[in-house]
């Protein structure tokens, strides 16, 4: 029933098309890519749209469109990765605080009060700069600053379902603390969680863009959109238009897929909010 | 425990954030590559001159030790000194604060003026055209990198149109900028009542506040409008409704005044974005504030502007959402008079 | 006697994702000047459907599709919205359920009890404010200067509901709809509210329409009852001979299900549930769950027809045996 | 407070009229003619002329101080309203003449009549010599040029004839002196304003003198906000004809798009800083209607260093492979589109001294794989390329560079590095490949040598290059004063280090200024720094 409302609005449906699109460029970005994206050439350096090369190219003569699939890769891995490592080590801790409670969640929420203070991209902005910016610290950089937002959001969903009977009525039966964990309360944590993650795979790659346009991104010849769009930035004023438009699409579409598909799952997941339908 | 009790707690929980802040901040610079004491020697400084000056600053010694002189220098106010200016840099943050924060509550009213009455509109007019318009603008603008926006409405309107300003900071070359009272150039020209000066400032604001504004709308009208929608639904409204007040009254005096009592809360986490919003966009428009100060700091790996400006834009954060809070409080009379 | 108001094919549909839900099929019933009319039923059963759309209160995706509610010789279906206006709260007003709820949290009680007289009585704020603190004690509030500048959240449930009707009953409307205000309330405070509302209405003349789940708030304050069942009204009667001799079968279940201190009966709860009113089945949605379900009952709907005096019933078997005289 | 709908939407409606309201454009035209208004993305880190700074500093001390000698300038035959220093051309400043004795090892100063401070005590050889003796001893350029260059190692080498003669005996003649003496770091300072402000543990007022300027030259500094604008207005009282600038206003403007944009609309008079404009922009500003391009071959080196002290890099083969598989051909139009000269010796081709024809490489991928074959190197070699944030060209060049390397065997990762990391990684000899650059302020093909190349110069030899024979041959250069022999053993040297193939060879910059058609009088000197004194607006 949920594929179902998910599809049904138009503008949801649009933005799965969107991703999925973006997502299959990704994993075959080497039989989609009609050049190898490194291949330099002076003589088509910065050439315009053309038949020859659909999205122009760059100052390196390199092709756009081949550059732009295989940057899908590198945005969605690391969108990926760093929402995965963020809900992993979230949730954990998360489920410790909400669970033992006590010290333990003392500690671990004035730890989380203290990272939350920071704005995330000025944080992210202080770790790249400071662990240096190689795709793995750029990763850790944007998890370090969403694991909070997982953090709180298990343990308050652990906290209300904790104190509901069946929990009681599970620990009397005699399972384990973990066994409860798994069993019993994240499948309930579920629908937050996957919005939340939604959201924040959408957020991910706008902050890479913006490290990248202020020279903290990731490293060359990785090409990645946020990077691509930062270098083309510079190129408007000289009139090479499409170095910096369609990476820059690409982030927004992307984001913009990532965002309404939370949207609709909130709707769809958040029972609360079904009523008001 | 009345009012007056929550206010202290609420202060009290402040100051272990605040500790946990400056752990972080003081270990951010200290991860940070490259000596500062060789940026402050030059490069052709002998190895004996680069030892002194590590010593003056105190680099050769533990951790802890290190940790509390920089705390309790940041007590005395000294936040260490700015490599680029050359400068203290509370002396660079006196000067470039005001200019963050003008551009900061201007961006602040852009989102506000347009997000929430954008918000109410679209649960009014739930699943019209103006609701999905709306929430594609909203979600839009949250998705454009905002250097991007930037970059595209510089071009527009200063470039092809030249109904906005060159970015060359908050104030026309030829205008004389009126007297500092408050930093902030709008108010200081109003209040010296500068004609010019006033218009000046306004239409440098024009367009970081817009590209910014428009960044941090999307939160905004989301929040008002699911509190709206959930308002519409409530049982006051309808008896309101039904006790023969107007439909318009009721949506837009008792919804609305409720609606915006959450709406409070989410201006805490708008700060948070508006302050990362900053640093990009204070690059694209020159504008002369901390944002842009930060980044040349990070990019020269020169550590006291790096930890002050981190710390900073923490210490303003926790005390936003404790100001949040607070008028959450005063708002809403059932935390007021618990 | 004519009615003071006359409700006749009253239908309202919720169209949803998951299809169209008919709320109310075709209801008829009157209310008369100064009688307390009970509108009983199973929740879900579109009771309150019925209050608002009376007072023309649906809002998308909720859609008035058919019928008429005739006040004072007007269709309120069809008045403009200014007109509208003019109906609710001055001659017909609604009190809620869960009265801590449905009161304003950011305004004061008294204020949201003035503004009533400056709304439909042009009263200067003052003389609104006099008025609200009259109200108060007419309602049985104590120490009513301290209490109208109190909220909502610092006043008791029964207070509020208190407040509620003070609302209702600021501008001496003929007709109060109460949509069953003692189920937030414990069983004293209910009663005293009950009381009010019967006394209220004595007093001013106001008709009642006093919507309940609960048979024996029915049987102690009605003058008439009506038995809603899934949207559809089956049996209407005055509240001794429904109760003395129920005709419709899912009346007389609900009759048999009222736990009676004089007799020991044993309970028998009414099988199934509610059908649920999506895209529902012709015919009398009662079919599924009654024992003396004819093949006629799945085709098409019963007419609610005369059974005796103040006595009308929906049900083809019921015309079999009792023989009804068409109204 | 309860608003109804209409009131509301005029409230919300006038807000977001606030944010797009068609404000009158406010244009420049208001500014008046007799000011410049310039753009770049520096602040004023130091003003103590001792002292290594940011160009914000440089430029701003090169306007408000005078050196005892300036660089002269030519008008160029070709370029109307331009003019370049040449080699060994000074003019007099605060020294109105200058002769030389003991054939060149002392050089005499005669200080110009009548040169007064801002504080109106009048300019003296006591007060040159307090300069040099300060610029000796305060830890900052000079204490390392004076010594190492031009052998003055104590401040009784500096001596006050009377009043207004000033003599410097250095133990040998010496062909960098005179320039050595025209850079603005020699800054004549006013040594009683100096003194005002030393204290015990600061003899020479090197904190004040890092914000406050105690010289007199054409302009003074009357705003420096950093982040904002420095402003400089022109002195009264000053010896010579007043500048036809009285007011030169730099913008900080960091976003380099911004900068072509201000351009494009005239909003302000030219682009300057280092490069203030990536050659990339300014192709694109070619004929651009109202703005014309200055642009004149300049001495800054830019090379990529391959670290002589790690394998493979210290295997020549291995060097000379890397210099053919440089792709020469594709950057010099895609990266300097035609703004810089392409490399062919250590040397700059505008240094005496330099010989073009003495290196073979040219882009040959064959002969580097070959090269790379005879060196027996197993492969793939993982290896950095480290290159300096916000140097653009070095950037490009790294991405064209990555992929012919990769054709010979190497697995490139490019590092991109902020000056300080930079500087620092490079002094610990951690870079294996790094693009540097360097620009000999003295037009000198042995102070270029010396640092770039001679085996003590610890800091500067990027390649860590060590060869006693060339340390001999620069040492004796060093002071030769025979023209002929001088520049013969010039050559000598360049073949030594273009055999050794010490550097792979990219380019020479350009010297390139974007501004608008009415703006003349700009002068090009060797540290490259822009002097306002001579500007006019047509």
């Amino acid at each position: 029933m949920h594929w179902r409302r998910l599809t049904a609005n138009r503008l949801s449906f649009a933005a799965l098309c969107a991703l999925l699109v973006v997502v299959a460029a990704a994993l075959l970005a080497p039989w989609v890519a009609p050049y190898d994206p490194d291949e330099t050439d002076a003589a088509a350096a910065l050439s315009s749209v053309s038949l020859h090369h659909p999205l122009g190219t760059d100052l390196y003569g390199r092709d756009q469109l081949s550059r732009l699939v295989h940057a899908a890769r590198v945005d969605l891995l690391v969108a990926l990765s760093a929402t995965a490592v963020a809900l992993g080590l979230g949730s954990t801790l998360g489920a410790l605080a909400g669970y033992r409670g006590g010290w333990v969640d003392q500690l671990l929420m004035r730890a989380v009060d203290a990272v939350m203070a920071f704005p995330a991209f000025i944080l992210a902005m202080g770790v790249t700069a400071a662990l240096g910016n190689s795709t793995a610290n750029v990763v850790a950089a944007i998890a370090i600053t969403h694991v909070p937002i997982y953090t709180r959001l298990i343990r308050g969903e652990m906290l209300k379902v904790r104190e509901m009977e069946y929990a009681e009525a599970a620990r009397t039966v005699g399972n384990r603390p973990r066994q409860i964990v798994l069993v019993h309360l994240l499948p309930n944590c579920m629908p937050p969680l996957v919005v939340q993650a939604t959201l924040a795979m959408g957020f991910a790659i706008l902050t890479v863009a913006a490290l990248s346009f202020i020279g903290l991104g990731i490293q060359p010849p990785q090409s990645e959109w946020g990077q691509m769009t930062a270098e083309g930035a510079g190129y408007v004023v000289s009139g090479e238009w499409w170095l910096v438009l369609f990476p820059g699409l690409a982030i927004m579409a992307t984001v913009l897929a990532f965002n309404l598909i939370g949207d609709t799952l909130r709707d769809v997941l958040d029972p609360r909010m079904r009523g008001v339908r | 425990m009345g009012f007056g009790g929550y206010v202290v707690r609420r202060l009290l929980l402040v100051v272990p954030t605040l500790i946990g802040v400056t752990i972080i901040s003081f270990a951010l610079t200290h991860l940070l590559p490259g000596n500062p004491a060789l940026v402050k020697a030059g490069p052709l400084a002998t190895p004996e001159v680069v030892q002194e000056i590590e010593r003056s600053m105190g680099l050769d010694r533990p951790l802890p030790v290190q940790y509390w002189r920089y705390v309790s220098g940041l007590l005395h106010g000294d936040l260490g000194e700015s490599a680029s200016t050359g400068r203290p840099v509370l002396e660079d943050f006196r000067q470039r604060i005001p200019a963050t924060l003008e551009l900061t509550l201007a961006s602040l009213l852009v989102a506000v003026g347009i997000g929430v009455p954008l918000g109410v509109l679209s649960a009014v007019h739930r699943d019209s055209v103006l609701d999905h318009v709306s929430r594609v603008l909203g979600v839009g603008g949250v998705a454009m990198p905002s250097f991007w926006t930037g970059l595209l409405l510089l071009y527009v309107f200063f470039y092809l149109l030249g109904v906005a300003p060159p970015p060359l900071g908050r104030l026309a070359a030829d205008v004389t900028p009126p007297p500092r009272l408050t930093g902030l150039t709008v108010l200081d020209a109003a209040l010296a009542g500068h004609g010019g000066a006033l218009l000046s400032a306004l239409h440098h604001l024009m367009l970081p506040a817009l590209t910014l504004g428009f960044a941090v709308m999307a939160p905004l009208t989301r929040m008002v409008r699911a509190t709206m929608l959930e308002i519409l639904e409530s049982d006051y409204v309808k008896a309101a409704w039904a006790a023969g007040l107007p439909r318009r009254r009721v949506v837009y005096g008792d919804a609305l005044r409720n609606a915006l009592i959450p709406v409070i809360t989410v201006l805490g986490v708008i700060f948070g974005f508006l302050m990362a919003g900053n640093v990009v966009v204070e690059m694209v428009y020159a504008w002369p504030g901390l944002g842009h100060y930060a980044v040349t700091a990070l990019v020269t790996k020169d550590p006291g502007p790096i930890q002050s400006f981190v710390l900073f834009v923490a210490v303003m954060y926790v005390f936003v959402n404790l100001a949040v809070d607070l008028l959450y409080g005063l708002a809403d009379p059932r935390i007021r008079l618990r | 006697m004519t009615a003071l108001l006359s409700v006749r094919d009253l239908s309202v549909q919720f169209v949803t994702d998951d299809g169209v839900v008919e709320a109310l099929d075709t209801v008829s019933f009157d209310v008369r000047a100064g009688e307390i009319l009970g509108v009983v039923g199973e929740s879900g059963s579109g009771k309150s459907v019925t209050a608002l759309a009376m007072l023309r209160l649906i809002r998308p995706p909720g859609h008035i599709v058919g019928g008429a509610v005739r006040f004072d010789g007007v269709d309120l279906l069809t008045v403009s919205e200014e007109q509208m206006r003019a109906v609710r709260g001055r001659s017909i007003s609604m009190v809620f359920q869960s009265p801590r709820t449905a009161l304003n949290p950011v305004l004061t009680v008294g204020r949201q009890i003035a503004r009533l007289f400056a709304l439909h009585q042009r009263a200067s704020a003052p003389e609104a404010w006099r008025r609200a603190l009259e109200m108060l004690v007419l309602v049985g509030i104590a120490d009513p200067e301290r209490r109208a500048r109190q909220y909502a959240h610092q006043l008791s449930g029964g207070m509020c509901q208190r407040v509620m009707i003070a609302m209702a009953l600021a501008t001496a409307p003929r007709l109060l709809i109460a949509d069953e205000p003692t189920t937030g309330l414990d069983v004293s405070i209910a009663a005293q509210v009950l009381e009010l509302l019967r006394d209220l209405g004595r007093r001013t003349g106001a008709a009642i329409v006093l919507i309940t789940h609960d048979l024996a708030v029915v049987a102690e304050v009605c003058d008439r009852v009506t038995v809603m069942h899934a949207g559809q009204l089956v049996e209407m009667a005055d509240v001794r001979t429904l109760f003395a001799r129920p005709l419709h079968p899912y009346t007389q279940a609900l009759v048999r299900s009222i736990p009676r201190i004089d007799q020991d009966v044993t309970l028998e709860p009414i099988p199934g549930t509610v059908p649920s009113m999506l895209a529902p089945p012709p015919g009398c949605r009662y079919a599924d769950r009654c024992p003396r379900v004819l093949d006629v009952c799945r085709r098409a709907r019963p007419a609610l027809l005369g059974a005796g005096p103040e006595h009308e019933v929906a049900c083809y078997a019921v015309e079999q045996d009792v023989g009804v005289t068409v109204r | 407070m309860s608003i109804d709908r209409r009131s509301f939407l005029k409230l919300s409606a006038g807000a977001a009229a606030l944010g797009t309201v068609g404000f009158r454009p406010v244009r420049g035209a208001a500014q008046d003619k007799r000011t410049i208004v310039v753009a770049w993305d520096t602040d004023i880190d130091t003003l103590d002329p001792a002292q290594f700074k940011a160009i914000g500093g440089y430029v701003t001390i090169a306007n408000c101080y005078d050196p005892p000698i300036a660089w002269k300038v030519q008008p160029i035959k070709d370029k109307p309203g331009f003019a370049l220093s040449r080699p060994a051309e000074w003019d007099g400043a605060i020294a109105e003449s200058w002769v030389t004795e003991r054939d060149g090892a002392t050089i005499v100063l005669k200080v110009r009549k009548g040169v007064k401070f801002p504080s109106g005590r009048p300019v003296t050889a006591q007060a040159i010599k307090y300069c040099f003796d300060r610029g000796l001893q305060s830890p900052g350029y000079m204490r390392l040029l004076f010594p190492s260059l031009i052998g003055v190692k104590s401040s009784d080498q500096f001596e006050v004839r009377d009043e207004d003669t000033f003599a410097m005996r250095m133990e040998r003649p010496n062909p960098m002196a005179m320039d050595i003496i025209a850079l603005s770091n020699n800054a004549m300072m006013d040594p009683d304003e100096v003194k005002l402000h030393a204290t015990q543990a600061d003899p020479w007022a090197a904190e004040w003198l890092k914000r406050n300027i105690a010289g007199i030259g054409p302009y003074r500094l009357v705003k420096n906000e950093p982040g904002v604008e420095i402003v400089l207005e022109v002195t009264n009282g000053y010896w010579r004809a007043e500048p036809y600038f009285q007011k030169v206003v730099l913008k900080f403007v960091p976003n380099e798009a911004d900068r072509v944009l201000l351009l494009k609309r005239k909003a302000i008079d030219m682009v300057v800083g280092r490069p203030g404009l990536s050659p990339k922009n300014v192709k694109s500003l070619e004929g651009e209607q109202g703005l014309k391009i200055f642009n004149v071959p300049d001495t800054t080196c830019h090379y990529l260093a391959m670290n002589g002290k790690r394998a493979p890099f210290n295997d020549v083969k291995v060097r000379q492979a890397i210099n053919y598989a440089i792709p020469i051909q594709a950057i010099m139009p895609s990266v300097l589109f035609g703004y810089g000269t392409q490399m062919k010796s250590p040397l700059p081709h505008l240094t005496p001294g330099y010989s073009g024809n003495l290196s073979p490489y040219k882009y040959d991928i064959e002969k580097a794989r070959q090269l790379m074959k005879e060196a027996g190197v197993k492969t793939p070699i993982p290896v950095k390329l480290a290159v300096r944030v916000g140097y653009v060209t070095h950037e490009q060049a790294s991405v064209w560079l990555q992929r012919e390397l990769e054709k010979i065997g190497f697995k490139v990762e490019i590092v991109k590095e902020t000056d300080a990391t930079f500087r620092q990684v490079a002094i610990k000899g951690d870079h294996e490949l790094s693009i540097e650059s360097w620009q000999s302020w003295v037009n000198d093909p042995w102070y270029h040598l010396n640092f770039l190349m001679h085996s003590r110069s610890k800091f500067t030899n990027a390649s860590f290059y060590e060869n006693p024979v060339l340390d001999k041959i620069i040492d004796e250069s060093l002071a030769e004063t025979n023209p002929e022999r001088r520049l013969g053993s010039a050559r000598v040297a360049q073949k030594i280090l273009i055999d050794d193939a010490v550097w792979g060879f990219l380019w020479y910059d350009s010297w390139t200024r974007v501004m608008k058609t009415d703006i003349t009088g700009i002068e090009k000197r060797w540290d490259t720094f822009e002097r306002y004194y001579a500007a006019k607006r047509t």
